[in-house]
C-alpha cells in the first residue's frame, strides 16, 4: 500500500527539505550544508527503495499514483516509473548529494540559497522523470529551469549572466513549441476519446492515430524542445557557455542529469507518441547526431579551457545517445539508456575533477598546467580513470553503452545503412585524441608553471565523492546486467510501440 | 410640445454647452465651475427620466463632493493658464476631427438601429424603477456583494489617497 | 415618455466626445481629469436612459456603482496629481512622460 | 587445471590492484617485485598444467569453454565473460605468461631504484591481465576488451617516464601516439565486430566460425569483415600504414619494449587473424591483401633498421619487419607457420630487448650504438645471449629463428607467389645485416664511449632471465622441425594447431605439389645469403668502417631517407594531423561554432534588440498620444460595426 505513495514521497523530500531549509538561519552555513546533504541522501535512499519495489521483469509503469487535479480537463497528478525513468531517477538522486558534497568548500557565499536551489533543482529533475501526465511534465520541465538559472547566474564564473540568459532563452524557446504541441494533443484527444486529456498512457493509445502529416509537425515541435536540451548539433552553443560559467555542482548536474532530460523526452514522448514521424525523421536526426559526435569531438580537441573541452565532449557523447535512440533497435536503445547513465557518471566525474583542481589553482586553462601527475598522483589516477571511462575503454562503463549503440545502429532497420555506424564509430578515435591530449598536456611533461608545485592532492572528501562514482563506473563496465535488466522490458516496449502493426498499417 | 420635451431641451442645452465651455476654458477654475453646471444639467435630465434617486445623488456626490475636491486641488496648486492652440495645433485639430468622426458614426448608428421603434415604454415601471425604495431593495439583496466591494474600494481609495498625497518622511 | 430615446443617446454621445476631445487636447492634468469625469457622466446618462425606458432599475444601480468608482478615482487621481506636482512643479502632462521607454 | 584458467586473469588483476593501491605506500621493492612476478609465475604454472591436461585429451575434445558470468545481454546479443581453452589460446597463454614471467623477474633488477617501482609492476600485471583476456576470450567482445586493455597498458607504460624527454618532445607524446594509432585500428576492428554480429547473429567464436563455414554468405560480406578486422590488426601489430607508433613506443622502459612491443601485444593481430582463419580463408582477396601488406612492411621496416643508431630503434624496426613476416605467412595461408614465428620471435626478440636493456643499464642510459663498442669484455653474459638471439633472428640453424622463418619462406614460395618469397629472402638478408651491424658496433671493435662511463655486467636477476630466454631461443625451434627432416611424425607444432586451422585449410587449396628437393635448395640459398650478409656486416663494422661511410656519402639521399624513416611521420603530420587540428580550431570552432552558429543566434538577438530599439521610440510616454491612437482604433471598430449593420 505504501508503495503507491513512494514516488510522491520521493518528490516531497526535496520540496519539504527546501522549505525547511528556509527556516535555518543564514549564518549557520555548516548546518545548512549538513541539512542539504541529509535531505538529498534521504532522497537517494527512497529511490533505492523504489528500485527495490520495482519489478523489472514486468516492465510498464509501476508504483503509479494518480490524483485528479483539474478534473474538467482530465489533468491529473499522475506519477510512476518504468525502467528507463527509474535509472535516471537513481542517477539524479545519486549525483545530487555528491554535488552538494563537492561544493562544501567551494561555495562560500549564499550557502543557504545555493542549497535551496539545488534541492529545488532535484525536485524539478525528479518530477520530469516520474511525470506520467504531459501537463505535469511540462510544469516540472519549466520549473527546473529556474533554479538552474540562478545557480549559473549567482555562483557562476565571470560571464555568468550571459551564460544563464542564453541557457534560459534557448531552452525556453524550445519548450514553448512543445507546449503548443501538448495542447494540440490534448484537444485531439478530446475528439477521439471524448474528453480533453494530457494523460500520457491514454495519449499513447491515441496519438499514433494522428494523421501522418500532422504527426510530422507534432514530432518536430516536441523534438525541437528536446533537441535543444540534449543538445543536438547545431543547437548546442548554449552548452559550452553554461558549462563553463556554472559552478562545479551546476556543471555536474547540468551534464549529469539535465541533458538526459532531452534524450529521455525523445525516448518517452517523441518515439511512442509519433512513431511514423519518428521513423520518417530518424535518418535526419541520426545524421545530426553523427555530425554532433564528430564535430563535438573535433572542437573539443582544440579547446584551451578544460571545462569547455569536457562540455564539447558532452555534445559528442550525447550524439551517441541520440543515435542510439533513433536507430530504434533493442540493442541501441538499451545502449542509449545505459549511455545516459554512463555519461552522467563519467562526465560528472570529469567536471568534479576539473572543479577539484580549479578550487586549488583558480584557472582552467590547460596551458597553466603540465607535469602535475608527479605532484598529485591520486588526482592523476582518478582523472585517468574518468578519461578512460569517457573514451569508452572496455571494462569501464562507457564502452558498454557505446558498443551497444553502435551495434544497434549497424543493424538498424530504420537507418538501414552501414554509413551511420561507420561514421559514428570514428568518434571512438576522436574521443581518445582529445582526452588523451588533454591528459598529456595537463599531467605529463615537465612542470612549466611553478605554481603547480604547491598543489595539494585530493583530500578525503573529494576522494570519497569520486570513489562513489567510480564504483558504478567499474560496476557498469564489468557487470552491466544489473542496470540493463532494469530497463530491458521498458525499452522493448518503446520499440514495440514504434513498430506496432497499427501504426504501420495506418500510414 | 410637451413639458417633458421642453425640460429636455432646456437641460440638454445646458449640459451640452457647459461641457463645450468646460473643455475650452484656459482657467481650470472656470472649467470646474462649468463642469458643475454640466452635472446640474445632467441631474435635471435624470429627473426627466424618472430617476429621482440618481438625480439627487448626482448633485450630492458629483457636484457636491467630487467637484469640491477638484476645486480644492485647483486652488491649492494654482495651475498656470495654458495657451490653448499654441502647442501642437495640428495634432489638436486632428483630435477634434477624430472626435467629430466618431460622433457622426454614433449618430449614424443610433438612427440606423432606431431604438425607439420597438420600445413601448411603460411609464409606471419606469417610475417604480427610479424610486429609492426599489434601488435600496436591489442594493441590499441582489447587489449586496458589489455593494460591499464598492465599500472596500472606497476604503482602499481613501488609504491610497492619503499615502500618495502625504509628504514623505525625510 | 414621449421623447424618442435617440435624443438622450445623441446627447450622451455628444458629451462623451466632448470629453474625449478634452482629454486629447488639453495639457492641464486637472482639466484632462475633469474631461474624464465628463465622459463617465455621459455614460451614466446612457445607462439611466436605458434603465428608465426599459423599466428596469439595474442601469441605475450601475450608475450608483460608477459614481462610487468615480469618487474613488477622483480621490486617488487627485492625490497622484498632487504628488506629481510636488515632484515636477507642473501640471502640464506633456512634461509628465515617465511612461516613455 | 583447465577449469582454473580464470585464475590466470584473476591473479594478475589482484596483483595490479595490490600494487596499484598500496605500491606507493610499500617502500620495499622486494615485496612489490615478488608479488608482481609471482602472480604471473603462478598463472604460468596454471597454463602449463592446463596445457598438459589438454594434451592428454583426445584431439577432438581439446577445446574447453570456461564460463564465468554474463557480461552484456541485450536483445539477441548475449556476451559472456568466458574463456576458451584450446590449442591456440594455450599456445599464446604459454608465451604470454612464460615470457611475461621472465620479464617480470628481469624488471625487478632493471627498475631497481625507480620512483615508480610499484606503479610499474601494477601496469605490467594489468597488461598480463588484459593480454590473457585477449588470448583466452571466447568471443570477440572479450577479445576486444583485452585488445583495448593491452593498448591502455601500452599507453601507460610507454609514458611511464612521462617527464622524460624523448626525441622532439616527451615520452607522453609517444604514448599518446601509440594509443591513438591503435584506436584507428580499433575503429576498423569494431566495425568488423558489428558486421560479424550483423552477419552471424552472435559474437562467440564457436558460433561465428561454425556459421561462417556452413552458412551461405555473400563474398563481399566476408571481404568486409576480414578487411575491417585486419585494419584492427594493422594498428595493433604495427603494419603499414599504422606502424608508426611502434618505433616511438621505445620511449618506454626496456622491459616494456620486450614484453609488450616485441613478444606479446604486437602479436595480438597475428593471433586474431589466426583465430579468424576461417573468415580469412573465405575472403581470398583480403588474404592476398594481408600478404602484400605483410611483405611490404617486412622489407620496408628492415630497410629503415639498416641505418638507425638507437639500439632500441633498430630492434623496434626489426620487430615491425618480423611482424610483417608473420602477416605474410597468414596471407599465404600458413597460419601455424605464423604462430610458430610468433613463438620463436617472442623468445629471441624478448631476449634482444632484454639484452639491449642490460647494455643500456650497464652504459647508464646511453642508447646510441655509435657510442658503444667493445662491450663484450665488460658484459660477457649479455654478449653471448645477445649473439644467440641475433643468430636466431638471422635464421642460422639450428636456432629457433631458422625453423620458423624457413617455414614462412617456404609457404610463401609454395602457396603464394615467387615475389613474396623474394621479398622474404631480401628481408632475411637485411635482417642479418642490421642485426650484425648492431652486434658489431655494440660489442666488438674499439670502445667509443667516454671515460666517464663504466660499463658493467648486470646483476643476476637480470642475467638469469637472459640465459633462460637464450636457451629457449636456441632450442625453441625443435618443436616445429619441418616434415622433411622429422620424417613421419611431421611438424609437431603444426600437428598441435591443426584442429584449429583445419576448417580454414580445407577452404584454401593447400600445398601444391612441390618436391622436398626444392625446399632444401631454397633453404640452402637463403642460408648462404644470410651467412654472406652476416660476414659483410662484421667485415664492414669491425674491420673496415670506410666502405660504409663511403656508401652512405655516395647515396646521401637514400641514406637520409632511411635515417629519417622515409619521412613518414612528417608526412602524416603534415597531411593528417595538422589539417585536422588546425581545421578544427580555425574552421570548426572559431568559425563554424562561434561565428556561424553562435553568431546566428546572437545575431537574431541583436536584430530583435535593434528592431525593438527603434519601435520603442513610438512610446513617447505622453498619455494623450496613446489616447489618440486608441480613438483611431475606436473609429475603425465603429466603422466595422457600421459596415456590418
Amino acid at each position: 500500500m505504501i508503495n503507491n505513495y513512494l514516488i510522491t514521497f520521493l518528490l516531497a523530500v526535496p520540496l519539504v527539505g527546501a522549505l525547511l531549509l528556509l527556516l535555518i538561519k543564514k549564518d549557520k552555513e555548516n548546518l545548512v550544508r549538513y541539512f542539504g546533504l541529509f535531505v538529498s541522501t534521504l532522497a537517494f535512499i527512497i529511490s533505492i527503495i523504489i528500485y527495490a519495489g520495482y519489478d523489472s521483469s514486468k516492465g510498464g509503469f509501476q508504483l503509479v499514483e494518480k490524483q485528479m487535479w483539474i478534473s474538467n480537463l482530465h489533468i491529473s497528478y499522475n506519477v510512476g516509473v518504468d525502467g528507463i525513468s527509474l535509472l535516471l531517477v537513481l542517477l539524479t538522486t545519486f549525483l545530487t548529494p555528491l554535488t552538494l558534497l563537492s561544493s562544501w568548500k567551494s561555495i562560500n557565499k549564499k550557502v543557504k540559497e545555493f542549497t535551496f536551489f539545488m534541492l529545488l533543482l532535484e525536485l524539478g529533475m525528479l518530477g520530469v522523470f516520474v511525470s506520467l501526465d504531459l501537463f505535469l511534465f511540462y510544469i516540472f520541465w519549466e520549473a527546473m529551469l529556474i533554479p538552474m538559472y540562478f545557480i549559473i547566474g549567482i555562483w557562476g564564473g565571470p560571464r555568468r549572466i550571459y551564460a544563464s540568459i542564453k541557457f534560459f532563452l534557448f531552452t525556453m524557446f524550445g519548450s514553448l513549441l512543445m507546449l503548443v504541441a501538448i495542447v494540440w494533443l490534448a484537444v485531439y484527444a478530446s475528439g477521439t476519446l471524448g474528453h480533453f486529456t494530457t494523460n500520457l498512457v491514454e495519449l499513447y493509445s491515441i496519438a499514433p492515430t494522428i494523421p501522418y502529416g500532422i504527426q510530422l509537425w507534432m514530432f518536430l515541435a516536441f523534438a525541437l524542445s528536446f533537441a535543444i536540451k540534449v543538445p543536438i548539433f547545431p543547437l548546442h552553443t548554449w552548452l559550452p557557455d553554461a558549462h563553463v560559467e556554472a559552478p562545479t555542482a551546476g556543471s555536474v548536474i547540468l551534464a549529469g542529469v539535465l541533458l538526459k532530460m532531452g534524450t529521455y523526452g525523445l525516448l518517452r514522448f517523441c518515439l511512442p507518441l509519433f512513431p511514423q514521424a519518428a521513423i520518417h525523421f530518424a535518418p535526419y536526426i541520426s545524421t545530426l547526431a553523427i555530425i554532433g559526435i564528430i564535430y563535438g569531438a573535433l572542437v573539443a580537441m582544440v579547446q584551451k579551457d578544460m571545462k569547455k573541452l569536457v562540455a564539447y565532449s558532452s555534445v559528442a557523447h550525447l550524439g551517441f545517445v541520440v543515435l542510439g535512440i533513433f536507430a530504434m533497435t533493442q540493442e541501441s536503445v538499451q545502449g542509449a539508456v545505459i549511455q545516459m547513465v554512463n555519461h552522467g557518471l563519467s562526465t560528472g566525474a570529469l567536471f568534479l575533477l576539473v572543479g577539484v583542481i580549479y578550487d586549488r589553482m583558480h584557472t582552467r586553462l590547460i596551458s597553466d598546467y603540465g607535469g602535475i601527475a608527479k605532484i598529485v598522483p591520486v588526482f592523476a589516477t582518478f582523472f585517468m580513470v574518468a578519461s578512460l571511462s569517457s573514451i569508452g575503454l572496455p571494462g569501464l562503463n562507457g564502452f558498454v553503452g557505446e558498443f551497444l549503440i553502435l551495434l544497434g545502429t549497424f543493424k538498424s532497420p530504420v537507418l538501414d545503412s552501414w554509413w551511420f555506424a561507420g561514421f559514428a564509430t570514428s568518434g571512438v578515435i576522436f574521443a581518445a585524441v582529445y582526452l588523451l591530449w588533454l591528459y598529456q598536456r595537463v599531467f605529463f611533461g615537465e612542470v612549466k608553471n611553478p605554481k603547480v608545485n604547491e598543489l595539494k592532492d585530493m583530500n578525503k572528501r573529494e576522494i570519497f565523492i569520486l570513489s562513489a562514482i567510480f564504483v558504478f563506473i567499474i560496476w557498469i563496465g564489468i557487470y552491466p546486467s544489473t542496470f540493463l535488466k532494469i530497463s530491458e522490458t521498458s525499452t522493448k516496449k518503446v520499440i514495440e510501440q514504434v513498430f506496432s502493426p497499427v501504426n504501420t498499417g495506418s500510414k | 410640445m410637451s413639458l417633458q420635451l421642453i425640460l429636455f431641451i432646456l437641460f440638454g442645452t445646458i449640459s451640452a454647452i457647459s461641457s463645450v465651455l468646460m473643455i475650452t476654458r484656459t482657467n481650470a477654475l472656470i472649467s470646474a465651475l462649468f463642469l458643475i453646471l454640466n452635472f446640474a444639467g445632467l441631474s435635471g435630465l435624470y429627473l426627466t427620466l424618472n430617476a429621482q434617486f440618481i438625480a439627487v445623488t448626482q448633485v450630492i456626490v458629483y457636484a457636491g463632493a467630487i467637484m469640491v475636491l477638484f476645486l480644492f486641488v485647483i486652488m491649492l496648486l494654482k495651475p498656470e493658464h495654458e495657451k490653448y492652440f499654441s502647442h501642437q495645433p495640428k495634432l489638436k485639430i486632428f483630435a477634434f476631427f477624430i472626435a467629430f468622426i466618431v460622433f457622426i458614426q454614433l449618430v449614424f448608428m443610433i438612427f440606423v438601429s432606431h431604438p425607439s421603434q420597438g420600445n413601448n415604454a411603460n411609464v409606471a415601471a419606469s417610475v417604480k424603477a427610479g424610486t429609492i425604495e426599489e434601488i435600496g431593495k436591489q442594493l441590499y439583496t441582489n447587489y449586496v456583494l458589489p455593494f460591499e466591494a464598492a465599500g472596500y474600494l472606497l476604503l482602499a481609495a481613501t488609504i491610497g489617497a492619503i499615502v500618495l498625497a502625504k509628504k514623505k518622511f525625510e | 415618455m414621449n421623447i424618442p430615446i435617440e435624443y438622450y443617446l445623441i446627447l450622451s454621445g455628444f458629451m462623451f466626445l466632448v470629453g474625449v476631445a478634452g482629454v486629447l487636447t488639453r495639457r492641464n492634468a486637472i482639466i484632462v481629469f475633469m474631461s474624464i469625469e465628463l465622459m463617465l457622466n455621459s455614460a451614466n446618462l446612457s445607462l439611466v436612459t436605458f434603465s428608465s425606458y426599459m423599466g428596469n432599475s439595474t442601469g441605475q444601480l450601475f450608475v450608483f456603482f460608477v459614481m462610487t468608482v468615480a469618487a474613488a478615482e477622483a480621490a486617488v487621481g487627485l492625490a497622484i496629481i498632487l504628488a506629481m506636482f510636488r515632484n515636477k512643479l507642473t501640471l502640464n502632462i506633456d512634461d509628465i512622460n515617465i511612461l516613455k521607454w | 587445471m583447465v577449469q582454473l584458467i580464470y585464475l590466470t586473469t584473476l591473479l594478475p588483476l589482484l596483483g595490479f590492484l595490490f600494487n596499484g593501491l598500496f605500491g606507493s605506500k610499500i617502500k620495499n621493492e622486494k615485496i612489490i617485485g615478488i608479488i608482481g612476478s609471482s602472480t604471473i609465475g603462478i598463472s604460468f604454472l596454471i597454463v602449463v598444467g592446463a596445457f598438459f591436461q589438454t594434451l592428454s585429451m583426445p584431439v577432438d575434445q581439446r577445446q574447453t569453454i570456461v564460463n564465468l558470468f554474463t557480461w552484456i545481454k541485450v536483445g539477441n546479443l548475449d556476451v559472456n565473460v568466458s574463456y576458451q581453452v584450446d590449442q591456440l589460446s594455450l599456445l599464446m597463454g604459454l608465451i604470454v605468461t612464460g615470457v611475461g614471467f621472465i620479464i617480470h623477474v628481469y624488471s625487478i633488477g632493471y627498475m631497481h631504484g625507480d620512483k615508480g617501482f610499484g606503479r610499474f609492476f601494477a601496469y605490467l600485471n594489468l597488461f598480463i591481465f588484459a593480454m590473457m583476456n585477449l588470448v583466452l576470450g571466447s568471443n570477440f567482445l572479450l577479445l576486444f576488451l583485452g585488445w583495448e586493455g593491452v593498448g591502455l597498458c601500452s599507453y601507460l607504460l610507454i609514458g611511464f617516464w612521462y617527464d622524460r624527454k624523448f626525441e622532439k618532445s616527451t615520452t607522453s607524446d609517444a604514448a599518446k601516439k601509440a594509443f591513438i594509432v591503435n584506436r584507428i585500428g580499433d575503429f576498423g576492428f569494431l566495425l568488423g565486430i558489428f558486421l560479424i554480429y550483423l552477419t552471424f547473429g552472435s559474437l562467440n567464436f564457436n558460433d561465428v566460425f561454425a556459421r561462417a563455414a556452413s552458412l551461405n554468405i555473400p563474398q563481399y560480406v566476408f571481404n568486409f569483415i576480414a578487411l575491417f578486422l585486419f585494419i584492427g590488426a594493422m594498428g595493433k601489430s604495427a603494419q603499414i600504414p599504422l606502424y608508426i607508433w611502434l618505433p616511438d613506443a621505445m620511449a618506454g622502459p626496456t622491459p616494456v619494449s620486450a614484453l609488450i612491443h616485441a613478444a606479446t601485444m604486437v602479436t595480438a593481430g597475428v593471433y586474431m587473424v589466426a583465430r579468424c582463419s576461417i573468415i580469412y580463408a573465405s575472403a581470398p582477396a583480403i588474404m592476398e591483401f594481408v600478404a602484400i601488406i605483410g611483405a611490404l612492411t617486412a622489407i620496408f621496416a628492415a630497410s629503415i633498421a639498416l641505418v638507425q643508431n638507437d639500439i632500441k630503434k633498430v630492434l623496434a624496426y626489426s620487430t615491425v619487419s618480423q611482424l610483417g613476416y608473420m602477416f605474410l605467412a597468414l596471407g599465404v595461408g600458413a597460419f601455424s607457420a605464423a604462430l610458430f614465428h610468433v613463438m620463436t620471435h617472442a623468445f629471441f626478440k624478448a631476449l634482444l630487448f632484454l639484452g639491449a636493456g642490460s647494455v643500456i643499464h650497464g652504459m647508464h642510459d646511453e642508447q646510441n650504438i655509435q657510442n658503444y663498442g667493445g662491450l663484450k669484455k665488460y658484459m660477457p653474459k649479455t654478449y653471448v645471449t645477445f649473439l644467440i638471439a641475433s643468430l636466431a633472428i638471422a635464421g642460422i640453424p639450428p636456432l629457433s629463428g631458422f625453423f620458423s622463418k624457413d617455414e614462412i619462406l617456404w609457404s610463401s614460395y609454395a602457396d603464394g607467389n615467387i615475389i613474396y618469397w623474394l621479398i622474404g629472402v631480401v628481408t632475411a638478408l637485411l635482417t642479418a645485416f642490421y642485426m650484425f651491424r648492431l652486434v658489431s658496433l655494440t660489442f666488438d671493435g674499439k670502445e667509443r664511449f667516454g671515460h666517464d662511463k663504466h660499463p658493467h655486467e648486470s646483476p643476476a636477476v637480470m642475467t638469469i632471465p637472459l640465459i633462460i630466454l637464450a636457451v629457449l631461443a636456441a632450442v625453441g625451434g625443435f618443436i616445429g622441425i619441418p616434415e622433411i627432416f622429422s620424417g613421419e611424425h611431421g611438424n609437431q607444432f603444426d600437428n598441435w594447431l591443426e584442429p584449429i586451422f583445419q576448417p580454414a585449410q580445407a577452404k584454401i587449396a593447400m600445398f601444391g605439389v612441390h618436391s622436398s628437393l626444392e625446399e632444401i635448395v631454397l633453404m640452402v640459398v637463403t642460408l648462404v645469403g644470410v651467412i654472406g650478409s652476416i660476414y659483410a656486416a662484421r667485415y664492414i663494422y669491425i674491420k673496415n668502417i670506410k666502405p660504409a661511410e663511403k656508401l652512405s656519402k655516395r647515396f646521401n639521399g637514400v641514406y637520409n631517407l632511411l635515417l629519417n624513416k622515409y619521412y613518414v611521420d612528417e608526412i602524416y603530420d603534415a597531411s593528417v594531423v595538422t589539417p585536422i587540428v588546425k581545421g578544427s580550431e580555425i574552421v570548426l570552432w572559431k568559425f563554424a561554432d562561434i561565428k556561424i552558429i553562435d553568431g546566428l543566434i546572437n545575431g537574431v538577438a541583436n536584430l530583435i534588440e535593434k528592431i525593438s530599439g527603434s519601435i520603442r521610440k513610438i512610446q513617447t510616454g505622453v498619455a494623450q498620444f496613446y489616447a489618440l491612437i486608441m480613438m483611431l482604433g475606436i473609429v475603425a471598430a465603429l466603422f466595422w460595426i457600421i459596415l456590418s449593420l
